[in-house]
This record gives structure tokens, C-alpha cells and sequence, in this order.
């Protein structure tokens, strides 16, 4: 590209020109565009390779990157503003009866293993409804209980606490304090509550120490 | 069409042609105005000088000449003949002051009007079409990302709801209404699998009595349960046709049999 | 809590962040975005009118620029770069003169009605040629004419500015002129006499004031 050549009739636009006709190509066009395709939509002479590369500097932590895609090149969001292209809408709807249930159990009766859970509720609980209840970060897995097979447990979380605005989860009303509220309407048999339950409530304890 | 027009016409040929560099054009103008608009541009002035009356008369002489090559004008086209020779008459006349409405001049003054405004909206078109356009001189984004629409369900319970659902369950359990004791009620079901297997080695009468399990015939709860139960299995079995019952009278023992599988 | 300023917590992005995100939002799409929309879709706080600001210097010479069109905004190729993109012209459908009239008569006087355009042209106007108008999304009915009949009155659109690369209606070419010149004045003809014409003109004036 020396002055001195004779092609300096067909002489390349600057380098600065081919850049902005690179950023204008690639604005506009449907699909990436490869070099060859700007070597062929360029004025004679220019070198798309190196306005490329130039563009892509200048695009560098900008909101839209130059990339590569196979041999062609496009602009693209950048990869941390992908969120803007999301418009999110907030629905709020309540959980379901058997979460609620679960996660009642979850917290009367923590740490307790799904087998206990399903032998409370008197049915099978989906994994689903665990899930959604560790997904929401009300429930966690806490340490294993040291009975044959060694089943996880479940606790709930500071986050549980927090929404359901607890101290702690020996806040929780017990039997008593349900029926008082009206909430138990029937005959209560409380030993079943506590039986097997000695255990745990040592290891309740211990867990909300911990915490 | 117009070819035939033509032909009936007895003209020389420069007369033909001198007509039809303005007729042929009758189909391009885009009513009167516009027609106006042409003809006043052979006035060669600025529209604000333009003789009103000059060009009523060229308009008349073009409504003259088409009438003479029977083309078909318009009608809107004869409305505005008409009004322009009204508008001659009154241009040349002297004023009468009598006479109501608006004045030659004021008529001739909007209708100069109405030609400029239509010049400058042509001009504006015009302008506005060499301006660069877009999808033709600058152009828009070619790889465009939607904006998608992302629910987010967020899920809330009160602590009401974990109350009353944890209610829920120990009610549950505490109302189950009706535990049955199994350790001294036997089934049907339980009798009828344990006969289907005996059944087999009985060839003659036997008192159902001695179907019952061992161990079930001295506690007389147990008793009366695995009766009630072999004796419910034999009225299936025999339903089934698998054994013959019988009972000699009232109150005598029960007795079953093993049906022999039909030969003949 | 001890912070003095309780909105730390929800402090907006750094404009130069903001300034990345109007980037992203403005490239992802053909169509122009609102300021509006732009805050609606930037995270709290944000302030888009200023980001714009500077997206705008910033592209300012480049191979795209950052145009307003009303009170949105959008990236378009520079002009003067059009003939690389000979590939992506969109052939158009070719305006009829009429259609191209009635166009230049709806930008310019608007709020127009129909008779009005009549008028101008002297000439009626077939429905094709609005409709075709309508169509391509440069012009739409604007308010009903509080006059006898209550005749719909008809507008430009955004789309009509976006195609024709203006800010907004006032930038019409030629429009100062003509109005000083009176031709964008609705003059009534001699013999009839109408007085509901000064409404119209304040109709007018509104509009582009307005923008």
C-alpha cells in the first residue's frame, strides 16, 4: 500500500474510512458477513481483515462485541447485557398445598429425612416438591442422619425464617397454640407428636445453635 | 382509442401534432389544477405574476381543442372551463357594485393562490423523495434480537398458611376415624387364596369348619372372623364352579366338596 | 442503616455502564426505542436521556449513528455509506405521484383531512392512495376535525420519519418558508365563506409545537 505504487489511482480508502464502512456492513446486514464478502463489497483496495480487527478493538467492553462466527463476523450483545433483552414480569402466586405441608413439616419436625415427611403426610412427596421449596431457599439440606442408608435430611433456611418473619423455628406455634387459634379443630393426640421425637429435638436444637 | 379518434379526424399533420403534444398528455395531468398548473408555466413568470386571465383563455382554448378531437374530458374538467369563463367575464368587465360576492380580482387572486400552493407541495414532494431514505441510502439494524418475555413466578405462603397446613396433617392423623385391629380379622381374600391352594387335595365332603387356619379356631373372635371369611371363599369358589356346597339343615355343618372336572 | 443516603442501595449503574446497555437495547433492534422504553427496560435509576447523550457523541462520524426520530431513538448507517449496502436495499413498491403528493400534503399540513388534500390537489383523492399511504405505515388517522361531519383528519407517523431520516416534522424541508410564504395556509375560496377554519390552524400549530 506504499504511496509510490502505481495503483495510486485506485488508491484504498483511508484506513478510518474502512472501518466505518466495515461497522456500517456489519450494522446492516442480515447475517455475519465474512472477509471475503467485504473484500467484495468494499471499494478496490481495502483490507476488511485489518479494519476488522481495528473495529473490533473499538468495540471492546462496549455494549455490542464484534465475534466471530465460523468464518464470518457479526456484532453481538455483549454477553453481560443479555439481561436487557429480557423484559421480566413478576408473578406471584401461592404455593401449592403439598409445599406448604412439606415445608410445614420441614419445620416442625426438622432435620427430617423424606421418608418421615411422606410418613407424616400420609403420602408420597415428588422430588418436585422438595425441589421447589430448596429452590426457593426455604428448605436446605442439612446433615445426614446416621441410619442405615444415611438419608439426607432437611432443614429450613435463615431465608425461611426471614419471610415467614421468625426467629427461630421453636417459634413455630405448637399443637396447643394451634388449637387455641382455632386451627385444630379436632381431637389432638399429641403423644404422636413427640414419640420419635425426642432425638430430633436435641439435634433441632444443635442446629439452630449452629446458626 | 385515441388512434381512431384520429383517423376519422381530416387534419394535416402538423395541425395532428401540435394537438396531440398537448392532448396525448390529457391522461398524465391530475385534474384541472394541475392542467393549470402546466399551462401557466408557459407564462415563463414567477406564479405571484401569473395573468389569471392569460391562462383562463389558454385553459378554454385546450377545453376548445379537446372538444374538437371528441376526447372525452372529465367532468371536473368542464366545471372549472365553466368557472374560468365566468372569471374571464368578470376580469373584463368593469365592476358592477350591485352585484354580490366576491370580486374578479379576489377570485382571480385564489385561484394564483391555490397554483403556488400546489407548486410548493410539488416541490415539497420532491424534496422530501430526494431526501436519503431509509432501506435505500441508510439502513436500519439487519440481526435484530427480540426482547423476550420472561414470567418469573415468584412463590409466597404466610405463615398462616404453614400453620394451618401443618394443622391439616396432624388433624389428619388424629381424626383418622377408625383404625381396624387386623391381628384377629381374616379376609376373604386371605381365605379364598388359602382354599384355592387346599381345595385341591379335598376329593370328598368336608365341613368348611375345617378349612379354618390353624390357631384361628379357639380365640372366638378369631373364630368368627376366619368362619365368616371360608365360608364367604366357598360361595365364591362354588360361583366359580370350582366346588359343590351344601348344608343338610338349618344350623348343620357346611360342607364342600372339590367338583370333578366334567367328562362326560 | 448508617448510610446517609438510603438510595445508595438501589445507586444506578455507572453512566458509562448505562451508556453500554443503551448500546445493546438500541442494536438489538430495527425499529426506534423511546426514551421511555429504554428506562423501562435499564435497571432503576438509570438515566437513558443522558446515556443517549453521550452514545450519541460517541458515534458521532462513525459507520452508524445514533438518530433521533421523535421521541425515539435508534442506530441507522451513515448516509453517505449507503452504496456499500446495495445488497440490502429494499426494493419498494414505487410511489404513484399522487400517492407522493398526498404524502407531501399530509406532512406538511397536518393535522390534513381528506377535502383538504382534495383541495390542495385540486382533484379528488381515490382511497388506494391513502390507504397505500396507510399501509407503509407513514401515514395514520389522527384526531377527529371538531368541525360539521367531524371529518378524520390524517397525521405522519414516526415510521414516516424514520424512513425520511427527520428529528421530527419540523424539520420538513422548506417548511419555515412555506409557512412564512402562508402557503401551508388553508385559504377558503372567495365565495364560501367558512369561519371553522381558525380552529384548523391552531390544530396545526399545536402539532408542531408539540413535537
Amino acid at each position: 500500500m506504499a504511496k509510490s505504487n502505481n495503483d495510486s489511482l485506485f488508491e484504498a480508502p483511508p484506513m478510518a474510512e474502512q472501518e466505518r464502512m466495515v461497522e456500517a456492513i456489519l450494522f446492516a446486514t442480515a447475517d455475519p458477513v465474512s472477509v471475503l464478502e467485504l473484500t467484495g463489497r468494499m471499494p478496490h483496495g481495502c483490507d476488511p481483515a485489518e479494519a476488522l480487527a481495528y473495529v473490533r478493538k473499538r468495540y471492546e467492553g462496549r455494549g455490542v462485541n464484534l465475534v466471530k462466527i465460523g468464518d464470518a463476523w457479526a456484532f453481538r450483545t455483549a454477553g453481560d447485557l443479555g439481561f436487557l433483552m429480557q423484559k421480566e414480569t413478576i408473578e406471584t402466586r401461592k404455593l401449592s398445598r403439598a409445599a406448604i405441608e412439606t415445608l410445614a413439616i420441614v419445620a416442625y419436625h426438622q432435620p427430617v429425612t423424606r421418608a418421615e415427611i411422606e410418613e407424616i403426610r400420609g403420602v408420597s412427596v415428588s422430588r418436585g416438591t422438595v425441589d421447589q421449596l430448596i429452590e426457593l431457599e426455604w428448605v436446605r439440606i442439612g446433615r445426614r442422619r446416621m441410619t442405615p442408608g444415611r438419608p439426607v435430611t432437611f432443614v429450613v433456611t435463615q431465608g425461611f425464617l426471614d419471610h415467614f418473619g421468625l426467629e427461630n423455628a421453636r417459634d413455630l406455634p405448637g399443637l396447643k397454640e394451634l388449637r387455641a387459634a382455632g386451627l385444630l379443630e379436632n381431637r389432638p393426640r399429641p403423644e404422636t407428636v413427640v414419640e420419635t421425637d425426642e432425638d430430633e429435638d436435641d439435634d433441632q436444637v444443635d442446629l439452630f445453635e449452629d446458626d | 382509442m385515441t388512434d381512431s379518434i384520429f383517423q376519422e379526424d381530416v387534419q394535416t399533420v402538423a395541425e395532428r401534432q401540435a394537438a396531440e403534444a398537448l392532448i396525448v398528455d390529457v391522461g398524465a395531468f391530475e385534474g384541472p389544477l394541475d392542467l393549470l398548473l402546466t399551462l401557466s408555466r408557459t407564462q415563463k413568470v414567477d406564479l405571484r405574476q401569473i395573468s389569471i386571465l392569460e391562462l383562463a383563455q389558454q385553459y378554454l382554448a385546450f377545453v376548445e381543442q379537446a372538444k374538437k378531437l371528441r376526447l372525452e374530458l372529465a367532468a371536473d374538467y368542464l366545471v372549472m372551463a365553466a368557472w374560468l369563463a365566468f372569471l374571464k367575464s368578470r376580469l373584463l368587465l368593469p365592476p358592477d357594485p350591485t352585484e354580490e360576492g366576491p370580486s374578479g380580482e379576489e377570485l382571480a387572486a385564489h385561484l394564483a393562490f391555490q397554483l403556488e400552493r400546489l407548486e410548493a407541495m410539488r416541490n415539497a414532494a420532491a424534496k422530501l423523495m430526494a431526501r436519503d431514505q431509509l432501506g435505500r441510502d441508510f439502513f436500519a439494524r439487519g440481526i435484530t434480537e427480540d426482547v423476550q418475555r420472561v414470567r418469573r413466578v415468584t412463590y409466597t405462603a404466610t405463615l398462616l398458611d404453614l400453620m394451618q397446613g401443618y394443622a391439616r396433617i396432624r388433624t389428619k392423623d388424629d381424626f383418622r376415624p377408625f383404625v381396624l385391629d387386623r391381628d384377629s380379622v381374616m379376609t376373604m381374600e386371605e381365605s379364598l387364596a388359602r382354599m384355592r391352594h387346599l381345595i385341591g387335595f379335598a376329593g370328598d365332603w368336608t365341613d368348611i369348619a375345617s378349612y379354618l387356619p390353624e390357631g384361628w379356631d379357639v380365640d372366638p373372635v378369631k373364630r368368627r372372623s376366619a368362619t365368616a371369611a371360608t365360608f364367604a371363599a366357598s360361595l365364591e369358589l362354588a360361583k366359580e364352579g370350582k366346588i359343590d356346597i351344601r348344608q343338610g339343615e338349618t344350623f348343620a355343618p357346611i360342607q364342600i366338596r372339590k367338583r370333578e372336572p366334567r367328562d362326560g
